[in-house]
């Protein structure tokens, strides 16, 4: 059965690859820009045949056994001394869970924007980058060596680059893409040294075998922790997590179908996917575990509270991704892996289902994206309202949604993981309040209350092609929760056991606090906060604690300036002084040609006389 | 070893060419390029014959090589010979002469029959230096592929072109002197001590030298090879000749004469001294590191495209520097991958530019801008290679940086870690070039107002595909190129025995485990 | 070789050296190209005397031999060096040597 | 005197017999054209005895000599034969030089060229054989009297512009003074050489110098003040003064004489006295000869960088080329010096014909004749040595340019020319005698030598000509003039490409 699957495992990412070079290599067949449905056709079905592929893999091989794996390899990659790598591809549960949401989520997501891009004159651009970019990101998940992974995990960052700039001709895209690309590039230049570290360490670079290596390295041995935190650099990174998320809430400046197909459903989730991966590595090192932890809860708090404060719709909900990926990055910290896979696939339904309906809230206003001139929209847009509330509660972890079980099950972990009260959860069921405060303040502002300016000429926006995806995703928010993985095989780890009831309440009452104090407040979308002016605090929050100001004037601008003033190459003078002071000396000598014999004479007697006297000294 | 054997036809094939070029310009006014594409294409079938070479692995490491007398009273030889590396840098040379002449097809007006002469005569030069085994010979031909060059930019260069030229002879001639010093030294040393009066390099590999002369010696070499490559702070030629050649001068430059340096350093200067080169890696490997990194910065700093390309270069070369003096055979594979995959993108980033420039006449990025939505074929072909030349895995370019690095890491952790940041530099500036001439709102320089542009023809079209193919099978399939070039670095890896004693005293220990046996198996040696 | 007559060699030579330097200085404080043409041959000369010197020193005939070379080429070089001078003053009407100076730099 | 000695000075016979002959054909027929003849004709019986001295030479192993005063030696044959074949050149020369100027009308004595360069060569020879200081002085001074009416042989009848006969005339008066002064300061070291061994033979003072206890003050000083005569024939710094002066005001085929064989004689002459005498031994000698190479290296090269007039840049770049063939002759008495100095001499003579050659031809190319009969002799351009006079040359006259710049390359040492191989052996022979600085400098001259040289061919290749109009189109120079250029272009290549061939006879001569 497993060998008979295993040639269809290299189709998964190639049918999107295919995808995306038939759709840039359409003109060339018919040379003027082919009609928006061969590429919407090309651009979805591709995706749609990948995702069947995935569930036919599912449910035929994986669902009944929890160890089941594929494996497959292509061909030889590098052969070089020692350096052994092959282009193979490997498969088990969580690399099927990530499959899932990727294939599933993505063309739900594809789906949808077939009709959200409609009549946009880059359709088939969009779309090859979109192939593209699942292609990246499947290879990134089933990738059974660390280069192939991290290939993937290029191709990934390239098309969220290429995504974000995709309007182009608005050059603060561009900035905002090229932002999101170079603070990866930061994370991942830290993790291809901790992919170094490793191979010349263990002296391989096969995932398997440096998980195994691992497990079997001394506890907390130097190396081993070095390149846990690298890689950490890398997930940060990827993940907008603290200290370089600041490119997130810039990254919205794309079309909204992929900020929540690649900023909120799967790339961002990269680094939870990375660290899950390659867990025995971190097991081994407690500062890198710590460190984990303790990034994913700061993150948890500040991105919270950024988003508390936010006014454009699709800030609060990157501000809230961070969030809650900080709850991921936390979870993975405490050791909760299955609870961090978990969140990441509830995450990715109702983050991409808010996304989704946030996009035809702003499709139907007309790419307007301020809270403050929304309002009242629920009895213009009932269905996306439906969609929303649902995301948002998912969101706020309420009860029996989706969002609930996973972060109940990190929660519950952060508890026993220090066995009781500690930092950790604290800062967990904080983040829960925050959450849950901020996911319903978005609610009431868009939705309820008397209507904002824009909420005037608002036609609803959504067609079959954008309500269905948006029916599916909000089933999947609202009862995600119960199609848990079964990775115990993959992470062996213990169970979670019974925390004390109140602990429990708490974890419950802690969001339904947010709801409240969020419908106090907002109720009527003109609410106290913006009526007067904003404080200090909410400044700082506003602007995400300052970070973009603190690195503008830390690096940027040194390295702008630097630039500026060695645009032409100090080291050219040497060369120009040398040139300088030969043309001096030939002046000076050339004075001493003056045409005048008896000068000449004279100096014809000096030389015979320094000749003299240099045969003495001689 | 027959004289008529396959290598100096090739030189001779393009030596004739170049001059039957000028003679049907010259008389019959026409045909100068037909010719030349013919020629280069009999080369390419010349050297195409050495195919069965590649497939079965070759018993002796020299494929094939000649030798004919020629100054007897210097024990000077005609002596060239070819294996793997040369192969490659061959293969190199003739594609990207091929690239060169196709993708240029209609640019020169002016004296169409003598560009082609002195295009040919410099390709012939370079093929002469790639396969020359005996060190006069050598020389010979690394001065003879420089002339024509000069001409290249000094006739049908840009604005500043007469400086240019200059310099850029002045620093490859004086730096060359250093280099026939050193040689001529070396075989005077030989000479006295073993009463053979050579110039062959198989024979000079065996020279016994003190420490002292050795290392003297290796710094003349290194030198001249240092300013070709070009690396810091000799680099100051590299722009100015790049920004003023003719596109395929540019071309010529970045994809071959550039590797001319970098393959001295890995036939020459890292076999003849090794002890030498093993003292001097640390220098050596930083100022690769320096290179990459004040490369990348200057090339972030530039308004004129060609420029920063051109400061790419000097970033990409680097990279090269640090692989080579890594001493262990993963670095030297990446700094040969490098040579390579550097040209194919480079050239085509040239090309490009070269492109842009005949089209909107100006290289100006304040000028430019927005141009995707006015030439989306050029902006697409544009950003394929920028993203290729900032390593993007999967593309040649990343294979090659990556290799290096990983090599040099088990030579110097803290400069390979210091080399890494290269690129993130590398993303900067070519995103920065990407945004600023091909996105944002459309700006073209006045004088260009009036035309609208036309996208890339098919034939340029084809062209850059070919190499965008190349880079991308570079990237996927980079096993064949190792195993090519396998023999040849294994030979210099007799030194990487001898390299431990430079390379222990560098690691800091605190980075490595005691703890396991086997960390050393792997310090990438050569089988 | 007869040592008792080295100082008398010795005088004789400064003598000469002392006629030369003479020659010398005219030729840098003249500024009329007579005067530097005799000055020249007075060098010429003090050169000739001490090859007599020299000669009378070692008592063989080759000093005075080379001395009758000397004028004789001496002659001649004065002979072609007034041709030159007269086409000189020809041209400038003047025989300073300072107003030939059109060579330069 | 034996048929033997009379045998071995065949050369010499020949040329005072050209001259007489020569002498005696004026007098009877004014011709031009018949003169030139003579004077060709003379050379080549000259160059053929040359060759049949060296046969009978090669037969019997010991060099023979003449009188005490000579001494014929395979050396001083291929000397001689390098200089015959220069003077050749220079006849050629100088035959299209005054055909453009020679002019019925006027009083104009052509015939009296041939005859100087005549005397020129005789005196050349005779220094090259010379074995005895009366020899040396002798021929020395017919070579200088004979140089200075050539130097001012522009002033003969006014068959040049004003300008040009003003400069000719200053050359000559400017070389005679110089020249006359340091002839006698090398009387005076004669003087005290011999006052200090009491012989004039170089063998006695060879002998004479072997026996004295230590180098005297006496002997030392002489020496030094020969040298420093030498050094000023050689135009060594610090006696390089006159050069471009004299380069830049005399005939350009009077400059090519006096840069080829004027300096050829005297290097000769340098190197069977300090053979002769064994003064390698004496450390003062090397050491000053030493400073001043040095200092011709890099003093000639500065001056030379920013020149604009071509023959004064060729005049200070022949300064800094005697500095490079000195490292060579500096490595002392050795089978590998005097081969590398003969391979340089060589290298240095024909790329120096070939360089005066080529622009004297292009200037006199640029000459006419103001109308009228009184009409006068003037430049079309306002001076064709001065840089901008080749702009775009290439473009105009490929094979001229392309002669000049296989010349400057030569110049420059590039491969593919002869020059690059006469480096190759300074090099070589640097490295032999352990020369370190003398070789950093031979580096550093090179270095900057090659911007000048460089600056000028870039000059030709230049794209938009903005020579004055009527010079664009092609500069025309006579069909021997071309000849000459070309054939001495190939043979730059061909000792360029194949050195084998010139060492070969080297060693077999």
């Amino acid at each position: 059965m497993q060998d008979f699957f295993a040639p269809f495992l290299a189709w998964i990412p190639l049918l999107p690859l295919l995808g995306f070079v038939l759709l840039i290599a359409l003109p060339l067949f018919h040379l003027r820009e082919p009609p928006e449905a061969v590429s919407a056709v090309v651009g979805v079905g591709s995706v749609c045949l990948s995702a069947l592929l995935t569930l036919l893999i599912m449910w035929t091989l994986f669902l009944n056994n929890p160890s089941a794996v594929l494996q497959v390899s292509l061909w030889q990659w590098l052969k070089v001394g020692a350096l052994q790598l092959g282009f193979d591809f490997y498969l088990d549960w969580l690399g099927m869970a990530m499959l899932l949401v990727v294939t599933g989520v993505g063309f739900l997501i594809h789906l949808y924007s077939a009709g959200y891009m409609h009549g946009d004159d880059g359709y088939r651009r969009y779309f090859a980058y979109l192939n593209l970019f699942v292609g990246a990101m499947l290879i990134l998940v089933m990738a059974d060596n660390l280069l192939l992974l991290y290939l993937g995990w290029e191709g990934v960052g390239l098309c969220s680059y290429l995504l974000i700039g995709f309007w182009y001709r608005n050059s603060a895209n561009g900035d905002a893409a090229r932002k999101a690309f170079i603070v990866t590039r930061i994370g991942d230049t830290a993790m291809l040294l901790g992919l170094i570290l490793l191979f010349s360490q263990f002296g391989t670079l096969s995932i398997r075998a440096l998980n195994t290596a691992a497990a079997s390295a001394p506890a907390n041995n130097l190396t081993v922790t070095l390149a846990a935190l690298l890689l950490l650099g890398g997930a940060v990174g990827k993940s907008a997590q603290l200290p370089l998320q600041t490119w997130l809430p810039d990254a919205m400046a794309g079309p909204t179908p992929v900020s929540a197909l690649i900023h909120a459903a799967t790339m961002v989730t990269a680094g939870v996917y990375l660290i899950a991966r390659m867990h025995p590595l971190f097991n081994a090192s407690e500062t890198a575990m710590s460190a984990v932890g303790i990034v994913g809860a700061l993150t948890l708090l500040l991105a919270g509270f950024s988003a508390m404060v936010q006014s454009d719709i699709k800030r609060v909900l990157a501000y809230s991704t961070i969030s809650q990926i900080g709850y991921m990055f936390l979870a993975l910290g405490v050791g909760a892996w299955t609870g961090a896979i978990f969140h990441l696939m509830t995450h990715a339904f109702f983050k991409a289902l808010l996304f989704l309906s946030a996009g035809s809230v702003i499709l139907s206003l007309h790419h307007e994206q301020s809270l403050f001139s929304m309002g009242g929209l629920r009895r213009k847009l009932p269905f996306t309202f439906g969609c929303f509330a649902i995301g948002c509660a998912s969101l706020a972890a309420l009860p029996f949604t989706a969002g609930f079980y996973s972060k109940d099950q990190i929660l519950l972990k952060a508890w026993e993981y220090q066995g009781g009260f500690n930092g950790i959860w604290f800062t967990g069921i904080l983040g829960a309040l925050i959450t849950g405060f901020y996911s319903f303040r978005l609610l009431f502002l868009v939705f309820f209350g008397n209507d904002g300016p824009a909420s005037a000429q608002c036609k609803d926006a959504n067609n079959g092609v954008m309500t269905l995806p948006l029916s599916v995703l909000a089933v999947l928010a609202l009862f995600g929760g119960l199609l848990t993985p079964p990775l115990q095989r993959v992470f062996t780890q213990a169970p979670a056991g019974h925390a004390p009831l109140w602990v429990e309440g708490v974890a419950i009452a802690a969001p339904i606090l947010g709801l409240a104090l969020a419908w106090l407040l907002f109720r009527h979308n003109t609410s106290p906060m913006e009526s007067r002016g904003k404080s200090a605090l909410e400044k700082l929050w506003f602007s995400g604690w300052g970070f973009d100001w603190l690195y503008h004037r830390l690096l940027v601008q040194p390295l702008t300036s630097l630039a500026r003033i060695n645009r032409n190459d100090i080291l050219n003078s040497i060369y120009n002084g040398t040139a300088f002071i030969c043309r001096q000396l030939h002046n000076l000598l050339s004075t001493s040609q003056n045409g005048l014999i008896r000068w000449y004479i004279a100096s014809f007697t000096c030389g015979a006389i320094i000749f003299l006297a240099l045969l003495v000294v001689l | 070893m027959t004289p008529f054997s396959t290598l100096p036809a090739i030189i001779a094939i393009l030596f004739c060419g170049g001059i039957l070029a000028w003679l049907s310009e010259r008389y019959f006014n026409r045909g100068s390029r037909q010719i030349s594409l013919i020629s280069l294409s009999v080369a390419a079938a010349l050297l195409a014959t050495y195919w069965p070479h590649l497939t079965d692995s070759p018993t002796g490491v020299w494929w094939d090589s000649v030798q004919i007398n020629w100054i007897p009273r210097f024990g000077i030889s005609f002596s060239l010979a070819i294996d793997g590396l040369g192969f490659l840098m061959l293969a190199l040379t003739v594609l990207m002469g091929l690239f060169g002449l196709v993708v240029t097809w209609r640019d020169i007006r002016f004296r169409r029959g003598f560009f082609y002469f002195n295009y040919l005569w410099t390709l012939a030069g370079v093929v002469g230096v790639f396969t020359a085994i005996d060190l006069f010979l050598f020389f010979f031909f690394w001065e003879v592929m420089l002339l024509p060059m000069l001409f290249l930019i000094a006739v049908w260069g840009y604005e500043e072109r007469i400086p240019a030229a200059i310099k850029f002879f002045i620093f490859t001639q004086a730096s060359s002197l250093l280099m026939l010093l050193a040689i001529v030294t070396l075989v005077y040393l030989h000479y006295s001590a073993s009463g053979i009066l050579t110039f062959n390099y198989r024979e000079l590999l065996n020279a016994q030298l003190t420490p002292g002369n050795a290392y003297w010696l290796m710094l003349g070499f290194f030198i001249a090879f240092a300013v070709k490559l070009p690396a810091l702070p000799l680099h100051t030629w590299l722009p100015d000749a790049h920004t003023q050649a003719p596109t395929a001068g540019s071309i010529l430059l970045a994809a071959i004469l550039l590797k001319t340096g970098a393959y001295g350093l890995l036939r020459f200067t890292l076999p003849l001294f090794p002890e030498a080169s093993a003292a001097f890696a640390p220098v050596a490997m930083s100022i690769g590191a320096a290179s990459i990194i004040y490369g990348a910065l200057l090339a972030f700093a530039q308004q004129d495209m060609k420029r920063l390309v051109a400061y790419s270069s000097v970033s990409h070369m680097g990279f090269v520097l640090l692989g080579l003096y890594a001493m262990n055979t993963v670095a030297a594979q990446g700094a040969v991958m490098q040579m390579i995959a550097h040209g194919f993108s480079t050239a085509a980033l040239f090309s490009l530019v070269g492109a842009i420039q005949k089209r909107l006449n100006s290289r100006d990025m304040a000028q430019l801008g927005g141009l995707w939505s006015s030439l989306p074929k050029l902006s697409a072909t544009a950003l394929f290679f920028a993203v290729a030349s900032l390593g993007m895995p999967g593309l040649g370019n990343f294979i090659a940086e990556f290799l290096v690095l990983l090599g040099s890491f088990d030579s110097n952790h803290w400069i390979t870690a210091i080399a890494a940041t290269g690129l993130i530099g590398a993303a900067l500036y070519a995103l920065l070039m990407m945004q600023r001439v091909f996105f944002g709102g459309l700006r073209t320089p006045e004088d260009a107002q009036t035309r609208s542009p036309t996208d890339l023809k098919a034939r340029e079209f084809l062209a850059l595909i070919s190499l965008a193919a190349g880079l991308l099978l570079l990237g996927l399939r980079p096993q064949v190129v190792f195993d090519i070039a396998q023999p040849a670095i294994a030979r210099t890896g007799t030194l990487h025995k001898k390299a431990p004693t430079a390379t222990s005293q560098i690691s800091s220990p605190k980075l490595r485990l005691s703890a396991w046996p086997d960390t050393d198996h792997r310090r990438g040696n050569s089988p | 070789m007869p040592t008792e007559t080295l100082p008398d060699l010795l005088t004789g030579l400064t003598l000469s050296a002392i006629l030369f330097c003479l020659g010398l200085i005219g030729l840098l404080v003249r500024r009329n190209v007579i005067y530097l043409l005799m000055c020249v041959e007075i060098c010429t000369n003090a050169a000739a005397l001490a090859f007599v010197v020299a000669g009378a020193h070692w008592d063989s005939s080759d000093g005075q031999v080379m001395f009758i070379f000397i004028i004789t080429l001496a002659a001649a070089e004065v002979a072609i060096a007034l041709a030159l001078v007269l086409q000189f003053f020809r041209r400038r009407h003047t025989v300073d040597i300072d107003q030939l100076n059109g060579l330069r730099g | 005197m034996s048929a033997r000695e009379l045998h071995a000075i065949l050369p010499l016979l020949i040329l005072s017999g050209g001259i007489l002959f020569l002498l005696l054909q004026v007098s009877f027929l004014r011709s031009h054209k018949a003169a030139a003849a003579t004077a060709v004709i003379t050379l080549i019986a000259a160059i053929a005895a040359c060759f049949d001295v060296a046969r009978t030479l090669s037969q019997s192993a010991a060099p023979i000599e003449v009188t005490g005063l000579l001494l014929i030696d395979q050396q001083a044959l291929f000397f001689c034969l390098l200089f015959l074949l220069a003077a050749l050149a220079i006849a050629v020369l100088g035959f299209s030089y005054l055909q453009k100027r020679c002019d019925s009308a006027r009083e104009s004595i052509p015939e009296a060229f041939y005859l100087l360069l005549l005397l020129v060569m005789l005196g050349a020879m005779a220094l090259v054989f010379s074995n005895h200081f009366a020899s040396v002085f002798l021929s020395m001074e017919l070579m200088s009297l004979a140089l200075y009416p050539m130097l001012g042989f522009a002033v003969t009848g006014d068959l040049s512009p004003r300008l040009e006969q003003m400069y000719s005339l200053e050359s000559g008066v400017k070389y005679l003074l110089l020249s006359a002064l340091s002839t006698a300061l090398g009387l005076f070291g004669m003087a005290l050489i011999y006052a200090a061994c009491g012989a004039l033979d170089f063998g006695g003072v060879a002998a004479a110098v072997a026996n004295l206890p230590r180098t005297p003050s006496l002997l030392l000083s002489g020496l030094t003040l020969l040298l420093i005569t030498l050094a000023f024939k050689l135009s060594l710094v610090p006696f390089h003064i006159w050069t471009p002066d004299v380069y830049q005001g005399a005939p350009s085929p009077v400059t090519a004489l006096i840069a080829t064989v004027g300096k050829g004689a005297v290097v000769a002459l340098l190197l069977r006295l300090f053979t002769e005498l064994e003064l390698f031994s004496i450390p003062a000698l090397t050491g000053l000869l030493a400073a001043a190479s040095v200092a011709s290296m890099l003093v000639g090269n500065l001056l030379a960088l920013m020149q604009k007039n071509i023959k004064r840049l060729l005049a200070y770049s022949s300064i800094a080329h005697i500095g490079y063939l000195l490292v060579a002759f500096l490595i002392g008495n050795s089978a590998f010096g005097n081969e590398a100095v003969l391979y340089y001499l060589v290298a240095y003579v024909i790329t120096t014909l070939g360089a005066f050659g080529a622009v004297g031809l292009i200037a006199d190319s640029a000459l006419a004749r103001t109308a009228g009969s009184a009409g006068e002799y003037v430049y079309t351009t306002t001076s064709p040595f001065q840089r901008d006079f080749y702009r775009g040359l290439l473009w105009r006259s490929p094979w001229l340019a392309g002669c000049l710049a296989a010349m400057l390359l030569s110049l420059a040492g590039i491969p593919l020319t002869i020059g690059f191989i006469g480096k190759f052996y300074i090099f070589a022979a640097g490295i032999q005698g352990q020369l370190r600085l003398l070789l950093a400098a031979v580096v550093i001259g090179s270095a900057i030598g090659l911007f000048y040289y460089l600056r000028l061919l870039l000059t030709m290749v230049l794209r938009e000509p903005q020579a004055p109009l009527d010079s664009i189109e092609s500069v025309r120079i006579a069909v021997s003039g071309r000849l000459l250029l070309i054939s001495l272009t190939g043979v730059l290549l061909i000792f360029g490409v194949f050195p084998q061939i010139l060492i070969d006879w080297i060693y077999t001569l």
